[in-house]
């Protein structure tokens, strides 16, 4: 089943196309890798695709909705989440913060009512809310094993941490759909590996991955199909053997094999 | 964290506490020399000490000068009063003056401190309207008499019987000003020129009232803003709807500017203005455009011997000369010492009531502006004298008040 | 609005304004380019400027109107600028560069204090009354075509353009204004391209203190001088440098004339009560931003994600 | 004396109610604002207005007063929240002087440059809160302060506070967590103004005139320095801040220094305490509040270096 599909997505900053006329499909379930060169657009179609950006042309489907346009609060909350290439935390907030923020839209007593309604509400409810919020960010940060660190600002963090606390954070919201942008970016090997193994037990979870990623031993390694970007042009689909073996693909990343 | 927070609060307490201690001193100090109306010390004429005035102004800010100005009048007052032995021949008279930086939540403040700390006998200010009002209501309340030499709205004596004023009421101004217009000038269009504060706004509702009264029209006016100083874009305007006359009732700061500013703009229409006139400044500022301006001011009083040693020795001891304002506050003081001396005189301290009585009593007193009356309400009973400038020297026309909405003349 | 001719009058009136903003504009403009901060103290710098202008063209001018006075004049100026160029360097040393890593109100706040400290001490030492700069040629209007034009106006245009230009060929051109660019642009980055940030800042204040010296002394012959002088005209020109693009030079430039000619025109031509003229500058500046947020000749930043 | 006193705890609980809203804005969601003093206006007209032309009740004016003040907060939130940073503060600065440039001119129903006098007294069970009488006013006034650092502490401590913080750090990630920032940001405007609106339906019970004059710019300067000198963030610090710059400003009258310095010396003061100050602790007296922890016996996390972006 189709998940999230792109048609004829287009978006153009002046006279420069940055993602020109790209159908992007994601699979159910699957793995899927978005690859390409420097300033292929990548970044931009998850941004358009988020709704952080608004596309020129072109539609984004979403389990059959059309959701191109909408502002990026609201197809969260319909179960899309993300992170970002360069880390994107609530630096002065504790590492339980930080997820807890995702949980946000998930509590409260009616989600299309005013989240302010419930906040007066929560001066009798005392505290009831907030417990749920903080059991259910730690179960999240259990998952990677940052349970000991909760209590730590953000930005104490090391890197691995905070790539980590950002995969957590966008976990809490509840996703089907899980954009990461380049997350193993500033990564060691061994911290690689680690990543790869979380990677698949997201997916063991049920969600949907689509990442950004240079290395592409993992992309080989853990996707079960590939996207190649080039120019803003999707030039190539299909499993990883395909896309070693594409010509196209293949010169796209001529003498760019070390990226 | 916890640290700074205790330290903070320590400060706090240490702060509080060496204010409470201080004051409860100058309590303990203050009581003897009997100046609240509720000690029961008897009378024990020997042990007086000194006695406090207080002065609220605008002493920062944009208004600063007034402040100055006028305060400088009371002090010379003072002065002068305290070289002869103070009141009796024995209390010292001290001026203690408090900044309003015209607004009136600070001059609350000022008179909350002069009342409660510093137990002032009496208020001479506030100096603007606005701030005249709320300290004017706190003083009534309190029981303390307050004399504003320059707070000219018309409702402010309205306040109740604890405020008087030694300067004419907005009312009586514009309908002099207005009659004076039309009658003796033969103005039928006026135009007008004024700024949105209470003092501008004052005079021109009252004079275009009386004005329009009398069958004239105000044809064009125009407003500023406090502080403005560019008045070009209301002068083009008023020059093209062409009236009679200009009428700019303003601060002199800003008649200055709007004279140079005509002339350069070539407006050849007579200006009228108001006793902010009166302030010799503006012939500093503006002097090469006064010629020909007729203003309303307070009644020509220079013959006289007192006012001229008045003028001559502000001048010489402050460096500038004073403007009616500041005369005014130089009366109010004057008023206010044989008051004070009435009240020690008769009961042996000075007991707040007493003194607004005695205050209130004031017949015929010979101040610098003449002979000072006090109507029922606490306005001044007052002429207003006219001028003329012919270069840079006010040529007095004579003096006028207004009964039954009639003109009149006061030889 | 009637004739040609109070159209021009206008104009003419809104044109001198609106000049008078766009070179104290640039101060800010400049300052805000490289620190991102709002120097709050800088219409206080001005009004210091003039004070000293003042006090020394009166030292140095003769009673009569002639070719001296007007050389007085500028030189009074000069020295003007150079005491605000200095104060203005030793108040970025005292009261912002300890500051410079700080929480971004830090600054802020650290300017208003200068602007207090300036002013007040200003109305303690030089009295609060206001000083009169005569001026030093005749100025009596020239009526042409009933437009009246004073000298005045025409030597603050004349003094405007010429700043502008010359600072516009000084950033654009010169070695240190290409320093300047570069600091503005990234700090680090310049730093490691060799430009002493230091120096160049201090630079920036002086340049952005004298033109400010400079539009004081210039609207001190129409507004005297006083210790709040440069406050709501400051707070005016600040707003014409946002209106044209915080940082930008030119957007200065089209920033303080185009208040200039709003606020005459704004009461001129609708007819709108004048007291009601800051309100239209205003909401014409909420206006310009919500169409324009980076101002009419701003650089829309785009944040990366 | 200590009346004086009395009058400055008075003045400061007015003010740091303003100041609470202020932080909400500034300190939560990072906006620099600076129309509280637009705001105030508006609640001490209102209340004005409304119990002399129309003889209301004090009381029924409060809410008016802060509703009215809250919904110009949104007027004013919902266009201006493209800009960023000084152009924010640029704008709401205009909207401030906006307000008090159409109380100043709009005399059919403000009276103008006059003001408005004769303001009742609040009363309680027909007991007059007399402005004179300082104690009682000055309860009234702090249990006011109370229950707004009550509800705004709560507000912090709620999801609606973390959202608030998470904009503030990173607006973009905040929105792709499902937080609607537009929303937040006008109802931190909104909740900023009401605030300052309550404190000028005290200020005008407690002056018992309004005139523009009181309205300036520089009160919303002096509420940005209240939230800034006691802690951005940090409500308590904010109360203290608001306290401190009462003090430090009726410091010279409260020891009598007032009749002996020159009066510019008060103000040259006051500048010279915000530049040490500035430089001293840029992060404020008390800085950010500490982060509420899952495990209080462990130590605080590392306070921050009053890193604000």
């Amino acid at each position: 089943m189709i998940l999230l599909e792109t048609k004829q997505l287009t978006r153009a900053y002046g006279g420069v196309i940055a993602v020109s006329k790209v159908d992007f499909e994601v699979e159910q379930g699957l793995i899927t890798g978005l690859i390409g060169p420097n300033g292929a657009g990548k970044t931009t179609l998850f941004n358009n695709i988020t709704g952080l950006d608004v596309p020129t042309s072109g539609t984004v489907h979403y389990k059959g909705k059309e959701i191109t346009g909408k502002s990026a609060h609201s197809i969260c909350r319909m179960g899309v989440a993300r992170t970002f290439q360069n880390i994107r935390l609530f630096k002065e907030l504790t590492v339980l913060e930080n997820v807890m923020v995702g949980r946000h839209f998930k509590v409260g007593t009616s989600p299309t009512k005013g989240r302010f309604g419930s906040v007066l509400k929560s001066f009798i409810s005392l505290g009831n809310e907030e417990f749920e919020m903080k059991k259910e960010a730690l179960h999240w940060l259990d998952f990677f094993e940052l349970g000991e660190l909760s209590d730590e600002l953000a930005k104490n963090l090391p890197y691995g941490h905070q790539r980590e606390l950002e995969i957590a954070r966008a976990l809490a919201t509840e996703p089907s759909l899980l954009f990461l942008d380049e997350p193993a970016a500033g990564m060691n090997p061994q911290e690689t590996e680690h990543l790869m193994s979380t990677i698949r037990r997201i997916r063991a979870l049920g969600i949907t991955v689509v990442l950004i990623e240079h290395d592409m031993k993992l992309v080989m390694n853990i996707c079960d199909t590939i996207t190649v970007l080039n120019y803003g042009q999707n030039i190539a689909q299909g499993t990883p053997k395909e896309i070693k073996r594409n010509p196209l693909v293949i010169e796209a990343y001529l003498g760019k094999e070390d990226e | 964290m916890k640290k700074m927070l205790s330290f903070a609060l320590l400060i706090l307490l240490v702060g509080v506490l060496f204010i409470s201690c201080g004051g409860k001193k100058e309590e303990g100090t203050a009581t003897p020399a009997g100046t609240t109306a509720t000690t029961t010390s008897t009378a024990a004429p020997a042990k007086i000490e000194n006695i406090k005035l207080g002065f609220i102004g605008p002493m920062t800010g944009d208004y600063a000068n007034y402040g100055q100005l006028i305060s400088k009048g009371a002090q010379l007052a003072i002065d002068e009063k305290n070289a002869t032995g103070g009141i009796a021949g024995k209390a010292q008279i001290q001026l203690i003056i408090e900044d309003s930086e015209g607004n009136p939540e600070k001059g609350l403040a000022g008179i909350e401190k002069l009342s409660s700390s510093d137990k002032v006998v009496a208020l001479v200010g506030p100096v603007f309207t606005g701030v005249t009002f709320a300290v004017g209501q706190r003083c009534q309340d309190e029981g303390l008499l307050m004399v504003t030499p320059s707070g000219t709205h018309a409702d402010i004596t309205n306040i109740g019987d604890y405020v008087f004023r030694t300067v004419p009421s907005d009312g009586l101004q514009g309908e002099v000003a207005g009659n004076y217009f039309y009658e003796v000038l033969g103005v039928r269009k006026l135009g007008a020129l004024y700024i949105k504060n209470d003092y501008s706004q004052g005079l021109y509702e009252g004079t275009k009232a009386s004005f329009e009264a009398r069958g004239g029209q105000v044809t064009i006016a125009e407003t500023g803003q406090i502080g403005d100083k560019d008045f070009k874009t209301q002068l083009t305007k008023i020059k093209a709807a062409a009236p009679d006359a200009i009428y700019i009732p303003n601060y002199t700061a800003e008649m200055a500017q709007i004279l140079e500013q005509a002339s350069q703009l070539g407006v050849n229409i007579p200006f009228f203005s108001s006793d902010g006139f009166s302030n010799p400044e503006i012939y500093d500022l503006a002097g090469a455009y006064t010629d020909g301006v007729v203003y309303v001011g307070p009644t020509k009083v220079e013959e006289s011997e007192k006012a001229k040693a008045f003028v001559d020795k502000y001048t010489a001891t402050y460096g500038f000369a004073p403007d009616s304002f500041a005369t005014n506050a130089y009366d109010a003081a004057y008023i206010l010492f044989d008051a004070l001396e009435k009240v020690y005189k008769e009961t042996g301290k000075f007991d707040r009531k007493a003194i607004r009585d005695a205050f209130a009593a004031t017949k015929d007193f010979p101040g610098v502006n003449g002979l000072i009356n006090f109507a029922e309400n606490g306005d001044l009973v007052a002429y207003q004298g006219l001028y003329k400038v012919e270069g840079t020297t006010p040529v007095y026309l004579g003096a006028y008040t207004v009964v039954d909405g009639k003109l009149v003349e006061v030889k | 609005m009637g004739s040609a001719a109070e159209f021009f009058q206008h104009l003419m009136n809104g044109l001198t304004l609106g000049g008078i903003y766009a070179l104290i504009a640039l101060g800010y403009t400049m300052v805000y380019g490289i620190l991102k901060f709002i120097n709050f103290a800088h219409g206080d710098i001005l009004m210091v400027g003039s004070y000293i202008g003042l006090f020394v063209y009166n030292a140095i001018r003769g009673q009569i109107l002639g070719f001296w006075t007007i050389i007085a004049f500028f030189l009074s100026m000069l020295v003007g600028m150079v005491f605000s160029a200095v104060l203005g360097i030793a108040i970025e040393r005292i009261a912002y560069k300890p500051l410079r890593k700080a929480t971004r109100l830090a600054p802020l706040l650290s300017a208003i204090g200068v602007s207090f400290i300036l002013s007040n001490l200003a109305a303690w030492m030089w009295g609060t009354k206001s000083k009169k700069l005569e001026y030093p040629f005749n100025n009596a209007p020239l009526h042409i075509g009933g437009v009246a034009i004073t000298p005045h106006q025409i030597l603050i245009l004349v003094v405007v353009i010429v700043m502008m230009v010359a600072l516009k060929l000084f950033i654009d051109r010169s070695r240190m204004g290409k320093a300047m660019r570069a600091t503005s642009l990234d700090q680090d980055t310049a730093k490691l391209m060799g430009v002493k940030v230091d120096r160049i800042i201090a630079l920036t204040f002086a340049i952005g203190s004298a033109l400010a010296a400079t539009a004081g002394f210039l609207i001190a012959l129409e507004i005297k001088v006083y210790p709040s002088m440069g406050t709501m005209t400051g707070l005016k020109a600040f707003v014409a440098a946002v209106v044209g693009g915080i940082g930008n030079i030119s957007g200065a430039m089209v920033g303080g004339i185009l208040l200039g000619l709003i606020e005459t025109f704004g009461v001129a031509l609708i007819g709108i009560p004048y007291g009601l003229r800051d309100t239209i500058a205003f909401a014409v500046l909420i206006i310009i931003l919500l169409v324009k947020p980076e101002g009419l000749l701003g650089k829309a930043e785009k944040e990366k994600v | 004396m200590l009346n004086f006193v009395l009058l400055i705890f008075i003045y400061s609980g007015i003010y740091a109610l303003m100041a609470m809203g202020q932080n909400v804005i500034t300190g939560y969601v990072g906006l620099l604002s600076l129309c509280q003093a637009g705001f105030f206006a508006i609640g001490s007209y209102a209340t004005a207005i409304l119990s002399v032309t129309y003889g209301w009740n004090f009381w029924l004016t409060i809410p008016i007063a802060g509703v009215l003040a809250a919904l110009s907060g949104v007027l004013i939130g919902l266009p201006t929240l493209r800009l960023k940073g000084d152009y924010l503060a640029i704008a709401t600065l205009g909207f401030g002087e906006i307000v008090r440039n159409i109380l100043n001119n709009w005399d059919s129903l403000t009276r103008g440059p006059m003001g408005i006098q004769r303001i009742p007294m609040a009363t309680v069970f027909g007991l007059k809160i007399s402005p004179y009488e300082k104690w009682g006013f000055l309860v009234m006034v702090w249990i006011f302060v109370l229950v707004g650092y009550l509800f705004f502490r709560h507000l912090a401590r709620s999801r609606m506070g973390r959202a608030l913080e998470a904009i503030r750090e990173d607006e973009i990630a905040a929105s792709s967590m499902g937080i609607n920032t537009t929303k937040y940001k006008v109802w931190a405007f909104a909740l900023g103004a009401f605030a300052a609106g309550v404190a000028g339906s005290l200020q005008a019970v407690f002056t018992l005139s309004v005139s523009p004059g009181t309205f300036t710019f520089m009160v919303s300067i002096m509420v940005l320095c209240m939230v800034v000198l006691g802690g951005m963030g940090n409500f308590l610090a904010v109360i203290l801040g608001a306290f401190l710059i009462q003090f430090i400003s009726y410091f010279p009258q409260l020891v009598g220094l007032s009749n002996i310095i020159p009066p510019q010396f008060k103000q040259v003061l006051f500048g010279l305490i915000l530049v040490v100050m500035m430089i001293w602790r840029p992060q404020g007296i008390l800085g950010r509040a500490p982060r509420m922890t899952l495990n209080p016996k462990k130590k605080q996390p590392k306070d921050s270096d009053g890193g604000e972006k």
